[in-house]
């Protein structure tokens, strides 16, 4: 017989067929869950009851609040990060293609990457704890 | 046409045995989970439902299942129900790359025994491990909870500090296999596992991968000793089944890389390829639970200094050894 | 350097000394099948002993009803017909006790003691309140040669005064009389 | 028809499955309220591992929790907090009352507990015990799985058929129509409880059997250091301050209230010694006095009323209406002071001065003084209750206040639901004057939380984790025991000092019977001392076990839980061998112990002795020198020696910050001084301290322990004096003399002489002292109790402001905190 055109919809390739597939069992299965977990099983609704818990005490003020700055700043050290990382992970498939020149360049980028981690590191940005007031005395 | 409907019946049934076998694994991973911990604490653990406890797991499902969902005042109703949904979700898609034999023929056919083998498997799984953010991050922040809030938080920080290392402590790996695939990766290492060459990888992977599957001693976005519960503190019934079984789904997938990546993923002697896998997971599993039952917790400050001080350098410095290696004796 | 070195090796010796534990046996008791025996002065569910000729030890004296911290003790005295003293009803309230055992060392005729058995849960708060006849056992408990009534100074059937043990025989204070 | 019965049959089917789930997935809430949880938490460790029910997951949080165990005394200020918790559990719930408080009050007929959880919440099962041991509670355990199983039927409210059972399905009870209100039980109610709170024993007009039965109360010898001070006071304020002339335990001035915080000053930074501890801060009322009492009858009695004023005046023993009463502690050479001064309710010179600008621990003793006598004092920064809640209506230590709760209006569902504790932001806009505007991040830790270590309620304004202000909450386990020493007698008192810290078991027996001993100069044999140290020593290996446990976990460490509960059972094994009990010994009396040793006790000892050294390198190899659990403690919570001794900070924590402060050593006591033990010091002053300190604690105790083994004097273990001790019961049986001494000591209780003592021991937590005032009564006149933990407490602020929420965790659990010395 002949094998069938590994085309995108063909079922005996591992391929994106496949993962839609897998992907469709996969949330059927949990909306299944979710479907149970929120038909089956009494319901008594009670103020207290739907009430946020907090240690057993009505919660004061708003469980929305803003965050502290040194949160987004890793938030954009991840993303500046996470972008060079892309650079890399492309070289890396190609890393015996490109080379010698390839790899002197790419070093040449990854030590500006360290340069650069170090040099927020030394500009404080990566400390989150903001050093206690006791931690020196 | 009709060979179609032949393979696509195949594709069903192998696929519903996967995500079936997957399930059932991580429902008795939790059972392994409180026998094998309990051994630690020379304690029996779970013993009275069935024998040895063995239907532990499923007595724990139906009763959460028939549990009341609660859904606090003030929650936004939306994100509240797919937070564990985007979790359990993204870690048993993560499953999908994981190869676990070589190919079958059935019907002529050559029937692959991996979901999918996209080429770019690999960065699929950071993909989907990012995603998985989400879920904790919405999570926390839909139930109106501050601990939940704080919970969440904790988690979106501690994975996109992870998430980086996590990649990064990789890049040696597909080096060496010159593909993301997952499939290839595992025939990269028909001789030898990866292990053996890349050790700093292997440890800078799995405290990375450790944190991302937020156990202790990274286990902060739920540490109850601190947070109460973190970011599940508001979910009841089986929505919070759906965060425990993504956790455990999150450790076999783990151990499933691990094994892929390192481990030689399949290959092993004598015994059929998925049994193999499946001893490595367990091993993997054990592993983890063991230093469960060992280490204290960090602190939020002190995970994100090993993560940006300590391992994401060592890991950038591992690429470049690699690289200068690789061209040295590679040729 | 050497800070790395010391740390991994302190983590490991950690997990080592948790996985040693694997190999040694359980030290659980499984509670329902198996109950440890308890020491004697283990302070368990109250009852009311009898002396060794079988007869009640308690003589409704009160002394359990007063030392009690937290009053969950109380009774009435009565006499019966041949002298001795009695309670015609015994209450305890085992909501309120606290197994202190006090009463246990404030009974002067080794009446009311305290056992090992802490296995009486109830679904009913009302059915802690325990009768008499809930109280009164068959036997001596820990106390098992003591008889009130050979140190009395009462007549009974065990003698007439200054019979009793360790008993001078009583004066005739008239024939003191100048 | 046939559809019915097939559904009716699918439906019993599912009603199997269902409740056979529901039984073996009995996830507990991690709840407790006081000595029961410790009992509770046992019951998951190793020995007794509740986990092979299948209940082992212990849900921090009440929405995936499916059993309530209400472990221990319901407290009116918790009340609210144990509703809401129980509101917050998903359907299907369960709720297991543990122990007798939970049951129905137990002990604490008094007014701050509720009188039985079942009164605002149902109840499944009741176990019952004080604290039930862990196999009671397992046998709750398995009442309850056997109740699901066979008297639910789920499975139509499951498919929301209507009908159908599912959780606790009983009623609240209703007090007084389904519930007795009386501790006998029911059919009481009118008939008078032995022992009435308000007033002790109505009049007397001076008692015959005073003088007979009772010597007058011990006198000490001052020393030269002391007579110089007292010259020098003499010198300093003249008639202001005036020396007491007989003392029972230290010297005692009696200062007017104008010149106290000049005298209070004067102690603290001029005298010689310098004592630089304020040890204690309180107050008597002495309204009730015997012979002011009398005073007031005479008065009525005349009608020249100016004549009486100035005759009362001169009679001795005359008493004003309160008394504040200070004790300072000297760390030079080691010593105490008393300084008293009196304080009429109606017409006197103005208010006490507040001593917070000398002491800042001072804050939170004049705010109990003010809570507990309604007394208040000038220039304090924060006046305001401090135990009870605000809501609450006069104050409890008064004589005339009732102190019995069934004497009160019962605690009911309503009052659950109105009577909330204090918004977050108004307890800090009234401790810290934050503008009520402004919106900071408040988080309440506590008092329902896994690492609070009880119902400590901390106060916490965030700015992301960091804590930028903390505010304390006490008060959530108010036991009202210094109200309980008035009411019950001298000898009946000692299962509540116990429960004064239910991890140290007889370590409290002890301070509260030195205390009464100093007073009524008891003299202990030589064995029944021994045996003291001997069980002071084991409770403080048992507690320092916990605390290991529990601060291992606090860091996130799970293991180390469950190794040294086996070994704390092994102790708990040869104090169940010794007193009968586990936590609670109840074997120490006035004048010796309960009973003499028995036997087996010496093997079990040396088999303790043998191994415990080496388990305990083993749990160190967990933490010691493990790299996170450095990182979490060490540098963290620091405070310096100065502001500890400022402070009033006693105990390990005190010693971690390089004094070697040990009552032990410096004043001892029953024997002490001849065992041959060392103080471990530490001078960080950080958690790494605290643990380094604790451990090598134990290792001390283990010393101690060997020594008293191989030194065992023979001889009695109670005293002969019977005027004060219940009679050996050898004797009591066979002799009338002795049964004579044995009713009278059971009944009306041993009658203590007029006058007052403070007895301290040290107990694991630090300096642990009865200040007993007697006015020559079968009870106590005042009952104070000084705990370590409310001292120790109080700088928590300090340590943790600036950290994180994470170190807050670890300060707690390096602290070693509980909350019935705290809150008392």
């Amino acid at each position: 017989m002949q094998p069938v055109a590994a085309g995108v919809m063909s079922p005996f390739h591992a391929g994106v067929f496949s993962l839609v597939v897998f992907t469709i069992l996969v949330m059927l299965f949990i909306a299944s869950q979710l479907f149970l977990a929120a038909w089956l099983g009494e319901k008594k609704k009670s103020p207290e009851k739907s009430r946020p818990y907090e240690c057993g005490i009505i919660p004061t003020g708003s469980a929305r609040f803003r965050y502290p700055v040194p949160f987004y700043l890793v938030a954009i050290f991840f993303l500046i990060f996470d972008v060079e990382g892309a650079f890399i992970i492309t070289w890396a498939v190609v890393y015996r293609k490109v080379g010698l020149p390839g790899y002197e360049q790419m070093s040449f980028f990854i030590v500006l990457l360290l340069a650069g981690l170090f040099y927020i590191w030394k500009q404080g940005g990566l400390d989150w704890r903001e050093t206690g007031k006791r931690a020196d005395s | 046409m009709l060979l179609w409907i032949a393979g696509f019946i195949i594709l069903l049934i192998k696929l519903t045995i996967v995500l079936g076998v997957v399930l059932f694994l991580a429902g008795y991973l939790v059972w392994v989970e409180r026998k094998f911990l309990a051994r630690l604490q020379i304690r029996y653990g779970p013993n009275r439902a069935g024998p040895f406890g063995l239907l532990q797991p499923i007595a724990d499902i139906v009763k959460m299942i028939t549990k009341e969902d609660t859904v606090p005042d003030g929650a936004d109703r939306t994100f509240f129900l797919i937070a564990p949904a985007v979790v359990a979700l993204t870690a048993l898609l993560m499953f999908s790359v994981v190869p676990f034999g070589k190919d079958i023929t059935l019907l002529g056919q050559k029937v692959p025994l991996v979901v999918t083998d996209l080429n770019i498997g690999l960065l699929f799984v950071f993909a989907m491990s990012s995603l998985s953010v989400y879920g904790v991050a919405l999570g926390g922040w839909a139930s109106n909870s501050k601990y939940g809030l704080l919970g969440g938080i904790r988690g979106a920080a501690q994975m996109i500090s992870y998430e980086l290392s996590l990649g990064l402590s990789l890049v040696p790996i597909v080096m060496m296999a010159h593909s993301f695939s997952m499939v290839d990766i595992v025939q990269a290492q028909q001789r030898y596992p990866f292990i053996l060459f890349q050790p700093v990888a292997f440890l800078i992977f799995v405290v990375s991968a450790m944190a991302e599957s937020k156990r202790i001693p990274f286990d902060l976005p739920e540490a109850e000793n601190e947070l109460v519960a973190g970011y599940h503190t508001e979910y009841s019934g089986m929505r919070f089944g759906l965060f425990f079984l993504g956790e455990y789904v999150h450790i076999m997938v783990f151990g499933g890389i691990l094994a892929v990546l390192f481990l030689g993923g399949w290959r092993g002697p004598f015994l059929p390829p998925v049994v193999w896998l499946l001893i490595k997971i367990f091993l993997v599993a054990l592993f983890m639970i063991w230093v469960r039952g060992t280490l204290p917790r960090l602190r939020y400050d002190q995970l994100m200094t090993l993560g940006w001080k300590v391992l994401i350098p060592l890991a950038l410095i591992n690429i470049l050894v690699t690289g200068a290696i690789g061209l040295i004796f590679g040729g | 350097m050497e800070s790395v070195w010391e740390a991994v090796k302190e983590l490991l010796s950690g997990l080592g000394t948790v996985f040693i534990h694997l190999f040694r046996k359980p030290i659980t008791e499984q509670y329902p099948e198996y109950k440890r025996p308890l020491p004697e002065r283990a302070r368990g569910r109250i009852i009311l002993t009898c002396d060794p000729d079988g007869g009640e030890r308690c003589v409704a004296c009160r002394l359990c009803s007063a030392v009690c911290p937290v009053n969950c003790i109380s009774m009435e005295g009565a006499e019966r017909p041949d002298g001795r003293r009695y309670a015609p009803w015994f209450r305890i309230n085992f909501a309120r006790c606290i197994l202190c055992g006090f009463c246990e060392e404030a009974c002067p005729t080794s009446a009311i003691q305290l056992t090992t058995d802490y296995e009486f849960s109830k679904t009913d708060i009302l059915s802690f309140v325990y009768e008499k006849e809930d109280l009164l056992v068959n036997h001596q408990g820990k106390d098992k040669e003591y008889n009130f009534y050979r140190y009395s100074g009462v007549t009974t059937n065990y003698g007439d005064k200054g019979e009793h043990v360790g008993e001078s025989k009583p004066v005739d204070i008239k024939s003191n009389m100048p | 028809m046939e559809r019915d019965r097939q559904a009716s049959r699918f439906l019993s089917i599912a009603d199997r499955v269902i409740n056979w789930s529901r039984k073996y997935s009995l996830w507990p809430m991690f709840f407790g309220l006081s000595c029961c949880f410790v009992e509770e938490a046992a019951t998951f460790t190793s020995r007794y591992d509740m986990a092979r029910f299948g209940a082992e997951v212990m849900r921090p949080s009440p929405r995936q929790a499916d059993l309530l165990i209400v472990s221990g005394t319901v407290f009116k200020k918790i009340a609210p907090v144990v509703l809401r918790l129980y509101e917050q559990m998903p359907e299907p719930k369960w709720v297991i009352s543990m122990g007798s408080c939970a049951n129905s009050g137990g002990m604490f007929d008094v007014y701050s507990v509720v009188q039985g959880v079942d009164q605002i919440i149902p109840v499944d099962v009741y176990v019952p015990g004080c604290p039930p041991r862990p196999e009671a509670l397992l046998e709750g355990l398995v009442i309850l799985q056997e109740k699901i199983m066979s008297t639910e039927k789920p499975s139509r409210k499951v498919f929301h058929l209507g009908g159908g059972t599912q959780g606790t399905d009983r009623p609240v009870l209703e007090i007084g129509a389904t519930k007795s209100r009386d501790p006998r039980g029911p059919g009481y109610e009118g008939i008078p409880i032995r022992g009435t709170s308000i007033l002790p024993g109505g009049l007397h007009w001076g008692n015959r059997s005073d003088l007979m039965w009772t010597p007058p109360a011990r006198r000490i010898e001052l020393s030269e250091a002391d007579l110089a001070l007292a010259a020098e006071m003499r010198e300093r304020f003249g008639d202001k301050a005036r020396l007491e002339p007989h003392s029972s335990d230290m010297l005692t001035f009696e200062v007017d209230r104008g010149s106290v915080k000049d005298v209070l000053r004067f102690l603290k930074n001029e005298s010689k010694p310098k004592y630089k501890r304020l040890d204690d801060l309180t107050a008597i009322d002495e309204s009730a006095r015997r012979n002011r009492i009398w005073n007031k009858g005479l008065a009525e009695a005349s009608s020249d009323a100016g004549a009486v004023e100035s005759f009362s005046r001169r009679q001795p023993g005359r008493y004003p209406d309160f008394t504040v009463v200070y004790q300072l502690l000297s760390f030079d050479t080691a010593g105490r002071v008393r300084i008293k001064s009196g304080l009429e309710a109606e017409g006197g010179a103005g208010l006490p001065a507040s001593v917070t600008d000398i002491w800042p621990s001072a804050n939170w003793y004049e705010r109990e003084v003010f809570d507990m006598f309604g007394i208040r004092f000038e220039g304090h920064p924060n006046l305001r209750r401090i135990l009870m809640p605000e809501w609450w209506e006069g104050h409890p230590l008064r004589k005339d206040y009732p102190g019995r709760a069934t004497e009160m209006a019962p605690y009911t569902l309503e009052d659950a639901r109105k009577r909330q504790p204090m918004d977050a932001m108004e307890v800090a806009a009234l401790d810290h004057k934050v503008p009520p505007g402004e919106r900071e991040f408040f988080l309440n830790i506590g008092p329902h939380h896994v690492s609070t270590h009880g119902l400590l309620r901390c106060i916490a304004a965030l700015d992301g984790e960091t804590i930028k202000s903390l505010d304390l909450e006490i008060g959530y386990h108010h036991r009202a025991t210094e109200k309980l020493g008035e009411r019950q007698s001298w000898h009946q008192y000692i299962p509540y000092t116990d429960r004064n810290d239910y991890l140290a078991g007889s370590s409290l027996e002890f301070s509260y019977v030195t205390a009464v001993e100093t007073l009524a100069d008891i003299h202990i044999p030589e064995r029944a001392q021994a045996v003291r140290v001997l069980l002071a020593e084991l409770y403080r290996l048992s507690n320092h076990l916990v605390w290991m446990a529990t601060f291992a976990h606090d860091v996130g460490a799970m293991t180390p839980n469950f190794y040294t509960f086996a070994e704390r059972e092994m102790i708990l094994d040869i104090i169940e061998l010794i007193t009968g009990g586990r936590l609670h010994a109840e074997f120490l009396r006035i004048g010796g112990l309960a009973a003499d040793l028995p036997e087996g006790w010496k093997e079990a000892v040396d088999n303790l002795t043998a191994i415990f050294p080496r388990r305990l390198l083993e749990y160190e190899k967990l933490l010691r020198e493990n790299p996170i659990f450095l990182a979490r403690t060490k540098g963290i919570g620091r405070i310096s020696l100065e502001e500890a001794m400022d402070w009033g900070v006693s105990g390990p924590n005190l010693r971690a910050c390089g004094l070697a402060w040990d009552l032990r050593k410096k004043l001892p006591y029953s024997g002490y001084e001849n065992y041959d033990f060392e103080v471990p010091t530490e001078t960080a002053g950080d958690c790494y301290a605290r643990y380094l300190v604790r451990v090598e604690e134990m290792r001390q105790s283990i010393r101690i322990i060997e020594q008293v083994v191989r030194n065992m004097p023979s001889g009695r273990h109670v005293t002969e004096d019977y005027r004060y001790a219940i009679p050996e019961r050898r004797e009591m049986l066979k002799d009338i003399e002795t049964l004579i001494h044995h009713f009278v000591n059971v009944t009306r209780g041993m009658k203590i002489p007029v006058g007052e003592a403070y007895g301290a021991t040290e107990v694991p937590r630090g300096e642990h002292g009865y200040y007993v005032v007697s006015d020559g009564l079968g009870s106590a006149y005042r009952m104070r109790v000084r705990g370590p933990g409310f001292a120790n407490i109080q700088t928590l602020p300090i340590m943790a402001t600036g950290e994180s929420i994470a170190d807050l965790i670890s300060i707690i659990g390096s602290m070693d905190v509980i909350l019935p010395d705290i809150d008392r």
